[in-house]
């Protein structure tokens, strides 16, 4: 093999790298003190990515005949393909070219020009080592299993499924409640625009019901992934709902029946009850019933069975046991929705001492049509009606103490929970808040409309809520203790009901959700996605995607347009029948190993078999991930990494040290 | 010295123990061929010779040298380099000469240290504290003995190589085996391989050579083999004996493993390693079966001696070398 | 930057985690000391400890190991195996007198920008107070140990 | 205060009550919700509201911060404090415009010029014999601020002397000499602020 | 247990019934204290208004005194919550803040002292007895059940803010006092203002913003109808007992609710006498409500004032209100 003919090219990025890093010295020093190690052009460009940006690329290796290319300029997460492609449009194998991020490792985190300008002659000189040995190879193809997993049956999953289930594709949702519709089936009105939740909500979640393409799993979880992109293996754990699903007809009877009430903390957000055999709520879909094991009193005493007596199909199954069954699909959509935060925390605030402290999803409840109190708003006591009530913005949200970030949803909520109490009451309605934030289409008018309705805005966080009165007026009353931070002083204003317009937080059981579906958390525990503005709904793991609040505090138009975003790129590699992954594989030559199973358990995909017969391991490449983990350990070096070779890295340290460590003479190229 | 036609052969030890001397000797019958065919000029350990007369010798005039023991003194580098000028093929012969072998676990001491062990230390007899000089004057005039350096090194890293023998010492049927060979190509009847390839052993490891059942590994526990009692047929490894088999070249049989006593590694790495050591310890540690960092600690306690374990015969070639207080003395 | 030791750090970052921390460290414009020059790996459980001898002898001062955090990992459970590896190469490397604060590892998610920004940061303050490393394996260190003066050279005795 | 990459220059009022403040106040980070403000128990009784001084230190009005009466009226409950949805040390920092205001000699303008009176007269004593001394610190106290609130103040402290409740001379500690030493170096090292 | 103690200034003398009952229900929940030798005034809230470094050196000092005279590990009481929020303050920013802690130590060097931030955990009395001791102990010591004793739980500030170290309680509505006042066999009444400011030192530099403090809680005693007030600070007693007067002549209130420290109610659970409790100091009359418990409190005998000293300042002539 003949020295490698290296060109080397040099991003400004505008200022982004050209502000901190002396780009046109980087390059010239690259043509000069690089040529012994095969540089033969040497060119700083504004930016690399552009086309002309390529064309300069492309143009050298056609005309000088390049063999090899590094690029320095942002993270290879971002312009990899960008440029390999160039290099591939140049009839140049694109694995040949190596892109060294100088921007976010070099401009972006360093002030000193000196620094940053030697440390990027470092990165390069390191890429040139590396490229060196990098290897032609071609992408690695797997079939896509044309199935999708949705997990979770709020909006958001519910929006994914139609879509991919319309396109012709077959969905199994899976659904942890007895029924879906997640939060959006617990609302009465739906911000800006006030139609009812229930009545844009519930024909979507018959279509999942019917639709022959989906599959429903609900009163289900998954319990265990495994596979790659393409080929998931998943493991679904039904619980039992002790109702046979093909014999009952959802006629209700058993929950009329049924002898025990209990408070339903789930979907009444413990304002209201519920039997013990019960489905959510009327339009629930799917309508069968499920018995709640821990309070049934044939459960609990091994009599009652009432429901069973009653039941017109002899649906009900006290035997039943759970049942563990196993989907294969090729891509999966997350939408697992958020939790409520708990108002308790925040003790000044007096929920669950005080009795008419309510929190947003209690509110919800109260008004909906369908909820405990038939949509009248009441006090806790269930028959007066509040003459004046507060609502409190930011519980929990954008504050330190508890969440740091902003819930998204709560300005809407407490301005529709505003128009709401109003509409519902007349009465005097307060809104303490720190920001208003009304940004999407329609939203600020809702706003105006409702200072119409003369709601009192009241600029300032809420001190405490309180029933210790100061003089008659204040007597039986709860008081809002606030600084009005308009007018500079502090306020005490007496009302009926204080609403809390609790924060989003994540489910809490995000952290094993993440960890069984490979994927990272934030520190606040929503769900990372692949990139913030540019690929919102794809995940560092390859084939699966995130939508609606497990990504997120977001409201419902929102979670749709992610729903329907998921699942438009689901459909798309569906329809690609298989994908070219990165073929960063390890390999073992049979002629090294000593079969000395070393590598064997180190591989958490079992992509490692062992021949008994030739005593020689071998490495299934279809099932290798390429974390390279095996080439690391093999004792013998018999097993090598495609992409990553020891070859690469080390010439890599050589490369990053070389410049300023004087004395490291680096010896020719070594011919493989 | 008769001058006949035959070619002339040389061997040598440097910093070494004479065990290689033993098993070129220990190749019984074949030492005849080597007579038979070549005219030995040089072999201290078997014949009188002065290194003037190899000065004198014509460069290049050796056709074959067999290089045994480590550069621990300007001496050992003196004659390396001597006799690299005066031969045509050079071997690396025997794990000093490839990689240091035991003279390089000095390598993790200073000179100082390694001299005061062996001159001042309650098992050395040494009432006046005489500690060795280099230069030293007699009524005869000045005597002079070879200057030690900081560190041990290797062979090649004194003067280019053309084949490595590996092994400490190299077995005999490996080096019978190549005696042949060179006879052969003397005759023409064979070709000599690639310069720089490593000659009379196997480009596996060990394990490719032992016999012993083997499954997937997981080590709780570190285990020094005369505190248990080891299944003759299981993989010492599993057994939680560290043996450096599955790291160590084969050629050798794995005779220590079919003995009940684990690899020491004294064929060194495996063909294309770059550091033996690491590649042990990476095996070793990953197959460690603990998540739990303080369980791990307290696993690793098991290998009272990591340097000396996973070095053992490899310092000297190893990418770090010597320790600090080697150099910095 | 005075003329104080400036410390040579390599760093070993995985693909999916820290080095995606980087990244956003980048993005967010969080600033770091500019001795950490950073290799991608597809895992932390590619670390090799061969690069980190070879980082060393090749002239590093310091070698910072990052990863996913434990649980999280790209490829289930292979920062254990790194973590494994780091440990018991820096019992090895401590024999051979590398002080253990030389390495380092880390683990970073890819929203831990910020962590990963301070941990370089003190990882460069802690290398920097243990001065240069400088493993003389070449050049002129090597020259100087392997010297010996003229007048100590041995010569042989000939009566 | 969080350390971000800004050019050099003078330090501004807003740094230098960060500086004066021990431990790192967060002060930056005031969103204005007033919560403080909001909290505060003698807030209805302050010029100013915690926030509203925030953003005038923000503003550099420093004569209007040190002569306002809210640091002096702080009662060092502590919840805008813990309530401090940015974790913002408030109460430390009320303490710190305490001390700027009476090195600026502002506090007289305000409307509590009496208040560090108090706080001089309760450590003179400290100072002077290790432990606070109550009956010396009201009537000398009083003497010199409330003349008039003496009459009232008098029967209080007949009864806490009924009561066995105050002493009529100070006790001293033994270290005397030890503390005073200690406490001058304290002040030599404050002054260099 | 053996523990350092810290009395502070207030318990010398105007909260002196406060140390005496305190050391009382010590002893039988076998509490050891070993007071600080030669302490010094925490400089309450008022050092700090003027000097930082030399507040922080004056507590300091007292810090520096618990590490040299305790043994090691062994934790430094402060029954007044004042002095144990000024102990945990200065400990905790001298070790979050490099510069002011080695101001404070070149200070304390001054004086031939030196103390490691960290080395001393400061806790309030409040905190040993329900955590260490813990509820059981004290239930199994009741002899005399407070039954039927209606009683208002005050906690006051600073116990429970900011919670610099040894945070053992809700900072917005601690209820750690409830339950120990429970097993005392009182009937703890519900007291929203439990956690809210009892004026500190305002008495002193703007009455009308005090008795406005000191009027909502004694309102809101009044209203969940308390026959005592239980606190567990000095400053908080001083201002509910001695100036409940001025409350009432300011407001034109009435409210008569005594204020005791729960060490006294403690220790007449415990059986203990109304003397050793040094019950009978307060202003408010306790007797009317003790007696619902079968308590007699001997009147307070006139203490004979003593030879006045050099320092004492003249003490103003007034003619004597009824």
């Amino acid at each position: 093999m003949a020295q490698e003919k290296i060109g080397v090219y040099v991003c400004h990025c505008g200022s982004n790298i050209a502000g901190t890093v002396d780009v046109e010295d980087v390059a010239k020093w690259a043509a000069e003190q690089l040529h012994h190690r095969g540089v033969v052009v040497a060119r700083d460009y504004k930016f690399m990515c552009s086309s002309l940006g390529q064309e300069l690329i492309e143009k050298d290796i056609k005309q000088l005949g390049l063999t090899r290319v590094v690029v320095a300029a942002c993270s290879p997460h971002l312009h990899e393909r960008t440029f390999r492609t160039a290099c591939k449009n140049a009839g140049l194998n694109p694995y040949l070219c190596e892109l060294v991020s100088i921007r976010e490792q070099v401009s972006w985190v360093h002030t000193d020009k000196v620094a940053a300008t030697e440390k990027a002659k470092a990165i390069i000189s390191g890429g040139v080592e590396r490229v060196i040995w990098h290897e032609a190879l071609e992408p690695l193809k797997v079939p896509i299993h044309p199935a999708t997993l949705v997990v979770g049956g709020g909006i958001a999953g519910i929006q994914a499924a139609l879509e991919i289930a319309d396109a012709g594709f077959p969905v199994y949702m899976v659904e942890r409640e007895p029924s879906i519709g997640g939060h959006m089936a617990q609302f009465d009105k739906t911000f800006p625009t006030l139609d009812c939740s229930a009545c844009i909500l519930t024909p979507k979640m018959v279509d999942v019901g019917n639709h022959p393409n989906i599959t429903l799993m609900t009163w289900s979880e998954v319990m265990r992934v495994d596979g790659y992109v393409g080929n998931f293996q998943v493991t679904v754990r039904q619980k039992p709902r002790y109702v046979k699903t093909e014999l009952c007809t959802g006629c209700g009877i058993c929950q009329e029946k049924c002898p025990k009430k209990v408070i339903d903390e789930v979907f009444e957000a413990g304002l209201g009850y519920r039997k013990v055999v019960y489905t959510p709520f009327p339009q629930a879909v799917p309508n069968y019933p499920v018995i709640d094991r821990e309070n049934c009193t044939y459960f609990i005493k091994g009599t009652c069975k009432a429901c069973q007596k009653f039941c017109p199909t002899e649906a009900i199954d006290f035997e039943q046991k759970e049942e563990f069954i196993q989907i294969d699909v090729g891509q999966i959509i997350l939408a697992t929705g958020y939790d409520l935060f708990d108002p308790r925390k925040i003790a000044q605030y007096g929920y669950g001492r005080l009795a008419n402290v309510f929190s947003s999803l209690e509110f919800e409840r109260f008004t909906n049509a369908a909820g405990p109190t038939g949509g009248k708003l009441y006090l806790r006591d269930g028959v007066t009606v509040p003459k004046t009530v507060a609502i409190i913005h930011c519980s929990g949200s954008r504050d330190k103490n508890y969440n740091n970030y902003c819930s998204n949803i709560c300005c809407m909520q407490s301005l529709k929970f505003a128009h709401l109490a109003k509409e519902k009451t007349g009465a005097e309605v307060y809104n303490f808040y720190i920001d208003i934030r009304t940004p999407a289409k329609a939203y600020d008018e809702f706003y105006q409309r409702v200072l119409e309705e003369g709601t009192h805005m009241i600029r300032g966080r809420v001190a405490e809520v309180t029933d210790a009165a100061r003089g008659t007026k204040d007597e039986g009353k709860l008081i809002v203790q606030v600084e009005d931070t308009l007018i500079g002083k502090q306020r005490r204003i007496p009302v009926d009901m204080v609403i809390l317009s609790a924060a989003l937080v994540p489910r809490k059981d995000h952290h094993e959700t993440a960890r069984m579906f490979g994927l990272s958390c934030s520190s606040d525990g929503w769900l990372i996605e692949r990139h913030p503005k540019l690929d919102p709904v794809a995940t560092m793991t390859e084939g699966i995607f995130i939508a609606g609040c497990a990504q997120g505090p977001k409201d419902i138009p929102a979670s749709v347009a992610q729903g329907a975003a998921a699942a438009a790129r689901v459909i798309g590699k569906i329809q690609q029948h298989e994908i070219a992954m990165e073929p960063v594989r390890a390999t073992v030559d049979q002629e090294k190993c000593s079969g000395c199973r070393i590598c064997n358990n180190l591989c958490p995909f079992n992509a490692i078999l062992f021949h008994e017969d030739r005593m020689v391991s071998e490495v299934n490449p279809a099932l290798c991930q390429g974390c390279g983990t095996c080439v690391a350990g093999c004792p013998a070096g018999a097993i090598t990494g495609t992409g990553f070779s020891n070859e690469q890295v080390l010439a890599q340290i050589d490369g990053l040290l070389l410049h300023n460590i004087k004395h490291l003479e680096m010896e020719a190229v070594p011919v493989p | 010295m008769t001058t006949n036609g035959k070619p002339k052969f040389a061997m040598y030890w440097a910093a070494s123990c004479g065990g290689c001397e033993i098993a070129v000797l220990n190749i019984h019958e074949k030492i005849l061929d080597v007579d038979a065919n070549f005219d030995v000029v040089f072999w201290p350990v078997a014949m009188d010779a002065k290194y003037k007369d190899v000065e004198a010798m014509e460069d290049g005039s050796i056709l074959l040298t067999l290089f045994n023991g480590a550069i621990r003194n300007d001496e050992n580098e003196h004659v390396a380099k001597l006799l690299r000028r005066k031969s045509k093929i050079l071997v690396a012969f025997g794990s000093c000469a490839n990689e240091g072998c035991m003279p390089a676990l000095a390598n993790l001491s200073s000179v100082q240290e390694m001299v005061d062990t062996a001159f001042s230390t309650i098992t050395t007899d040494n009432p006046n504290g005489i500690r060795p000089q280099v230069t030293f004057t007699v009524p005869e005039g000045d005597l002079h003995i070879p200057q030690l350096y900081p560190a041990v090194r290797t062979l090649d890293q004194i003067v280019p190589v053309d084949y490595y023998m590996p092994g400490c010492p190299p077995e005999s049927h490996q080096i019978a085996a190549v005696i042949d060979l060179v006879i052969q190509v003397l005759q023409g009847k064979a070709e000599l391989p690639p310069a720089g390839t490593v000659i009379g052993a196997g480009n596996s490891t060990c394990c490719d050579e032992c016999k012993r059942k083997r499954n997937e590994k997981l080590i709780k526990k570190f285990e020094r083999i005369q505190h248990v009692m080891i299944d003759p047929e299981l993989c010492l490894l599993e057994q939680g004996i560290l043996c450096s088999g599955p790291a160590t070249r084969s050629g050798c049989n794995a005779l220590c493993p079919a003995a009940g006593s684990p690899c020491i590694g004294c064929y060194g790495p495996a063909d294309g390693v770059l550091d033996y050591g690491s590649r042990l310890m990476t095996a070793v540690a990953s197959v460690i079966d603990s998540n739990d960092p303080d369980e791990i600690e307290h696993i690793l306690d098991g290998i009272p001696d990591p340097a000396g374990q996973f070095y053992r015969f490899n310092l000297a070639g190893s990418l770090m070398r010597f320790s600090k207080s080697a150099w910095q003395g | 930057m005075s003329d104080q030791f400036e410390p040579v750090i390599i760093g070993f970052t995985c693909n999916w985690c820290s080095y995606r921390a980087a990244d956003m460290a980048g993005t967010a414009r969080m600033k770091y000391a500019p001795n950490v020059r950073l290799i991608r790996l597809m895992c932390s459980g590619r670390l090799d400890p061969t690069f980190v001898l070879k980082a060393l002898a090749g002239g590093a001062d310091g070698v910072m190991i990052t990863g996913c955090h434990p649980g999280d990992c790209h490829y289930v459970s292979q920062n254990y195996k790194a973590m494994r590896r780091f440990l018991l190469m820096r019992r090895t490397l401590k024999q051979m007198g590398v002080e253990p604060e030389r390495l380092k590892l880390v683990w970073a998610s890819a929203a831990e920008g910020a962590i990963f920004t301070d941990e370089v940061n003190k990882f460069v303050e802690q290398v920097r107070a243990l001065g240069s490393l400088h493993w003389p394996t070449s050049g002129e260190g090597y020259e100087q140990m392997f010297a010996i003066p003229e007048h100590m050279i041995a010569k042989e005795v000939t009566p | 205060m969080a350390i971000a990459t800004t050019q050099a220059r003078a330090p501004t009022f807003f740094d230098r009550v960060v500086a004066a403040t021990p431990g790192d106040p967060h002060l930056e980070m005031c969103i204005q919700c007033g919560t403080c403000g909001g909290s505060c128990p003698s807030g209805p009784d302050m010029d100013h509201t915690p926030r509203a001084l925030f953003a005038m230190i923000n503003a550099g009005m420093i004569e209007k911060v040190l002569s306002s009466n809210t640091p002096w009226y702080c009662v060092a409950c502590y919840y805008c404090m813990v309530r401090c949805p940015q974790q913002i040390h408030i109460t430390d920092i009320m303490y710190t415009l305490k001390r700027m205001s009476i090195q600026e000699g502002l506090y007289q303008k305000g409307s509590a010029p009496e208040a560090p009176g108090f706080s001089q007269t309760f450590i003179d004593y400290v100072e002077n014999y290790g432990r606070s001394f109550e009956l010396g610190l009201a009537t000398r106290y009083h003497l010199s601020y409330h003349p008039l609130d003496m009459m009232k103040m008098a029967p209080m402290g007949i009864g806490m002397l009924r009561k066995g409740r105050m002493d009529l001379t100070p006790k001293k500690i033994k270290g005397m000499d030890q503390l005073k030493s200690i406490l001058a170096k304290a002040k030599e090292l404050e002054a260099k602020l | 247990m053996k523990y350092g103690y810290y009395p502070g200034c207030s318990l010398e003398k105007n909260a002196a019934s406060y140390d005496m009952s305190a050391k009382a229900v010590a002893r039988p929940l076998g509490i050891e204290f070993q007071e600080l030798q030669d302490w010094n005034c925490c400089g309450a809230s008022e050092y700090i208004s003027i000097n930082r470094v030399a507040a922080y050196s004056l507590v300091a000092r007292n810090l520096s005194l618990a590490e040299t005279q305790l043994e090691k590990g062994t934790d430094l009481v402060a029954p007044c919550s004042l002095c144990f929020l000024n102990l945990t303050k200065a400990d905790q920013y001298m070790q979050e803040d490099a510069p002011l802690s080695a101001k404070v130590n070149t200070a304390l060097n001054a004086g031939g002292m030196h103390y490691d931030p960290g080395s001393i955990h400061t806790r309030h009395l409040m905190h040993i007895i329900t955590e260490d001791i813990g509820l059981d102990e004290v239930a199994a010591r009741v002899i005399r059940p407070l039954t039927g004793l209606r009683v208002a739980a005050y906690y006051g500030c600073l116990i429970v803010r900011p919670g610099f170290q040894s945070k053992f309680d809700n900072f917005e509505y601690p209820t750690s006092l409830d339950r120990l006042m429970k097993v005392c066999g009182a009937q703890v009444v519900d007291f929203p203002l439990r956690a809210h400011c009892c004026g500190g030192h305002m008495t002193q530099i703007s009455q009308p913003v005090a008795l406005e403090l000191i009027r909502r809680l004694l309102e809101n005693a009044a209203e969940y109808k308390a026959d005592v007030i239980v606190t567990l600070c000095p400053m908080c007693q001083l201002n509910l007992d001695v100036y409940q007067a001025d409350v009432n002549k300011y407001f034109k209130t009435n409210y008569n609710i005594p204020v005791l420290y729960f060490t006294q109610l403690m220790g007449l659970a415990f059986g203990l006498s109304a003397q050793e409790l040094g019950i009978g100091k307060e202003f408010i009359d306790p007797r009317p409500a003790l007696a619902k418990i079968g308590v007699e409190v001997p009147p307070p005998e006139e203490p004979k004032p003593k030879k006045p000293s050099k320092e004492e300042l003249p003490m103003p002539r007034m003619p004597e209100e009824s």
